[in-house]
């Protein structure tokens, strides 16, 4: 089938920062996106589980962004000016869609 | 009852028991878990029949003039603690500027299920306290983050100019935490006795047995986080963790003496004083201060200071509200 | 007691006022919520615990002659129901055919939340009614799927030839809420006051107080969905989100007058024919409609047209009900 | 009364018609279902309450001598099944060696559920039994799963040299059930009637209620394990899980007669011996013998065994348990 | 060591859709897919999220299925027959595996 | 912005095993890894969903590792020891991060 090029982005991120983060890529005009729940994670800040987490603080998520290349730069730029100081991780793939003219 | 018998007493309940065992099952590196949406199904139960229970005794008794004054005060030492908190920790510890006005937020403001346990202890012994404490539990989660701020800013660091953005106050104040307690007192307030008798089998026969429940889940996660944190918690900080608390009692009763309360209301003061938080200000922390590292104030709340006052800190509190104010 | 003193009353209930508080919560953006998993173990909750009750009570009081009837009546009334609404919004909306058509699926079908509180509104004022309405309420909940998917294929729109695979018959037919109500009010008649006795604890007296809980998940729901679609409401759809409810109620009325119910028997049908589906039609019209706007019929049935019943809705049909069979 | 009486009362008790629903409306494929974390909540509730229920019970009678030799028994027991069941496996069925001890091993290990099950059919006969009982079920989970790995090891399969590793052991001690049954068990011996005055209202009174709740769950899981390795179950496995059961049953009986238990005591020993593990031992068996089918030790556990022993298995244990003791 | 090219197919879709993909995708032979949970997302059809949800119609899953590079098509056909006339989306990346065989 | 190239490993594996991959993941020091919940899938072994689920032992989890490509495979040595006897997959997709020093 006919596919099209087209970048995916996946931001690790506190759950704490879902909203600023989503309210930028809204602001960086990313059409479409998804939110993974994690379960548990480590990384320089140490190991850490969502088994009997009382507190939102703790949490993270996954952002998944799937945008035309073209679109990339200026989504990282609006994820990068929030992640600057926060922990979290972004990962971009190639890939190919169907139905382009949705993102 | 003296001061010994009480915590002997406090020791063998079965709330702070399910708690140790909590503890234990972490140490042990049990794979006992409570999952997350129980867990936070288990609070949203606590907060709404706290919220209640305080507000259906308020609309029983009325609102003496005492209410206004209490807020006031919990407000005020919700301001003044993290001072005392980042003096002492300067002091006590090698923390940095900004993890040490971390830390102090958290003691500045209030545990909500320590407040829950002291009140259950104090209904069990049959003493009356003021409905409304609630409310100034409610009041005196926010203002400490304003101050841990200020601290901060002053000493010219973490970018704070900027941190309290507008979304981060309303997400302070219209936590889901308050919104409910706050939101439950007022219903309870409204409804009273009658809207009681309907939903008293809910609200109060099965509240101890589910604070059980709760207590055995935070004793998991206060002992998996001790568990993996071991080696950061320096013997400075964890006497900080129960000097801390033991100076907020102090003052916490301080000031429940001068607007007069009651036996109960004083002891629940010196708790809320004593008492960190773990859910509103760490939150809060991540998105104003995501440089503070979260396993020093969680730990230190969590892990040393919620265990300090529920199995020591009540029954002291309890004992020295009663020697103050003359109660039985 | 006058429609103004019941409105009133059930305006000032422990379970309407947690419903705003999760409105008002969600209106002011506070981050409150009710996890998943929570919300669905307290429906199935409601759901077993008004299935199995009202079996017990057939049970006791055997099935009369009624039975059958006010089922077949539900039915009728679940087919017919669309077609009114349709015709209304085809004339107060703007809304295409297909839009048109999925709404009035859900205004044919029935919200059992609102039979819920309705029902324990009669038990608390201590009005008896048909145990088996909870069979007439899972019987109403599909029917009006059908008629919703005729109007489409009448229209020539959306396919719906092919919308009605077997595997989408054998979902709506089988979907949790129907078995667990139905299977649990088979229960109910088959083990009687005696299975009452061993679960009575669990199953009557916590109900109010879960209701409350989960009433205040409904609102925040409901107030999230409205903020997050203002503008798409236009008046004329509001409108009709009032007038929708008051016509399927007068409508039932005259079939349970018909029937010869008893008071709490009436009042049960105009609320069932009144309350618009969220659960199940939604779920079957995203796999037979998809191209039906879910925003639209969700925020109406949810936003509108449930808080109405909710808060105004149950106190005046009650009242009618007491008139017009002259009941207490 | 007789054993048909008594199957018969059991049949329709709430309980099991609560589990029939569930099967039933797997077998239907409808889409009810328990959400996961619910489903686990319920779980650590049950295990909460029959761990606390047991232990204040002890904490009344005083242990007397036959809690060790019981324990005894019940872990030679559970070293023993699953060599009996290992040989049945081979005769009755066409298992390789990996997966008939993988079955075996669950054979030998214990379903915590069947004995809360059993133990409140015996609460409502008003048959008393002993309160250590409890601590038994825990101390049975684990020997069975060191004699399959034997039987593996000594047929020369599955590398089970390394399989069990130390961080297997300690996983399999100190699982979550086990943890918190054992650490009820403590909670209720050390607190003893006083903390069951505390939070009876949550452990006592609700307590047959949520166990419909869950076994509606397991009877959806057990349904759906069914349907879908339906072809798998051959006549002689279908066999081998009633004729286990059954045997178990007269070795639990012979031993607690050894020791000579009270009517109660002796039926849950035939529940421990002939119940089947659904939680612990599958886990272990994945981590040590990942080649052995899950399919099989779970549908044949869950799916054959526990419906047999909920339904049928229960009502012969208690008659025959009242025969031989000549309880009434 | 040694893997092998593959392709890894991510397909979001409304959660009442799940059976009705699975099911499509063991017609075309898929031997194996992972559903994952999502929490919320936006596009199109505007923000949504898991929390509070008390209908089953509003949410969605992910399911990934990863596949030989010359089946990719028989998949994409497959889902393709489902989702056009339903929200969401389609996303093909490279990969490798390891145990080719498998797959 | 200024991206990097990296390995993206996802590993699919029995929820019971979690412990013991992320602990070899450790010993084969890579630096983080974050664990995404399952909710059902399909494989060799047949279908399972996570719904009603009593037992720890069916469910899966998705382990995620951004790691620099020189490590991968140190990494996918350590996950196959213990991958061989059990079920579970592992797909290695190219990708881009921003902040490698973190990796
Ligand atoms: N290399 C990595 N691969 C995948 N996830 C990572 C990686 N590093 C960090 N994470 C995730 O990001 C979270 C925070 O990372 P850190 O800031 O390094 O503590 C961790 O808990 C993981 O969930
Ligand atoms: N560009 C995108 N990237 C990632 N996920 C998307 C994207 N567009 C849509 N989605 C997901 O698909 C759902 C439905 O999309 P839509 O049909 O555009 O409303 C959204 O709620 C997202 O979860
Ligand atoms: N080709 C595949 N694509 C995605 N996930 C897979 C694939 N094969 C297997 N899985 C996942 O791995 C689990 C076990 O696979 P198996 O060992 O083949 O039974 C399945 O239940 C799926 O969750
Ligand atoms: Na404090
Ligand atoms: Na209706
Ligand atoms: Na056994």
């Amino acid at each position: 089938m006919q596919t099209h090029k087209a970048k995916r982005v996946e931001i690790t991120i506190e759950a704490v920062m879902e909203q600023r983060l989503t309210a930028a890529l809204e602001r960086a005009e990313v059409t479409g996106f998804t939110v993974l729940p994690v379960m548990g994670g480590s990384g320089r800040s140490g190991r850490w589980s969502r088994e009997g987490q009382v507190t939102r603080a703790a949490g993270m998520v996954v952002v998944v962004c799937i945008i035309r290349p073209e679109r990339l730069d200026a989504l990282l730029e609006a994820a990068f000016g929030l992640l600057e100081r926060h922990i979290g991780v972004v990962c971009v793939t190639d890939c190919e869609v169907l139905r382009a003219n949705r993102f | 009852m003296n001061i010994l018998e009480l915590a002997a007493q406090n020791l063998i309940s079965p709330a702070i028991l399910f708690f140790v065992l909590g503890l234990s099952a972490a140490f042990a590196r049990s794979d006992l878990s409570v999952p997350e949406a129980v867990a936070k199904g288990l609070s949203l139960y606590l907060l709404l029949a706290i919220g209640f229970k305080g507000g259906v005794s308020v609309s029983a008794h009325g609102v003496d003039a005492g209410l206004i004054l209490t807020i006031i005060a919990g407000v005020v030492l919700s301001f003044l603690l993290p001072l005392i908190a980042f003096a002492l920790l300067r002091v006590m510890s090698t923390l940095s500027v900004i993890d040490a006005a971390a830390v102090a937020a958290h003691y500045g403001s209030i545990s909500i299920v320590t407040f829950v346990a002291a009140s259950s202890v104090l209904t069990t012994a049959g003493i009356a306290f003021e409905g409304y404490m609630v409310a100034v539990a409610a009041a005196m989660e926010a203002p400490a983050i304003l101050s841990a701020l200020w601290l901060v800013a002053r000493a010219g660091g973490g970018r704070s100019d900027e941190a309290v953005d507008s979304g981060l106050m309303r997400e302070i104040l219209l936590n889901g935490s308050i919104v409910l307690l706050v939101g439950a007192f007022a219903i309870g307030v409204i409804t009273g006795e009658q809207g009681m008798a309907k939903i008293e089998a809910f609200i109060v026969a099965p509240f101890l047995g589910i604070l059980c429940l709760f207590l055995l889940d935070m004793g998991l996660v206060a002992g998996r986080g001790l568990r993996q944190t071991r080696g950061l918690l320096r013997p400075g900080l964890i006497l900080f963790g129960v000097v801390m608390p033991l100076s907020g009692a102090t003052l916490g009763m301080a000031a429940a003496l001068l607007i007069g309360l009651s036996t109960g209301g004083v002891m629940l003061m010196m708790v809320l004083a004593a008492s960190a938080s773990y859910i509103a200000v760490p939150a809060a922390m991540r998105v104003a201060l995501p440089e503070a590292n979260p396993a020093v104030y969680l730990t230190l709340a969590l892990g040393v200071t919620f265990p300090f006052n529920l199995v020591l800190g009540i029954p002291i509190y309890l004992a020295l509200a009663q020697t103050v104010t003359g109660g039985s």
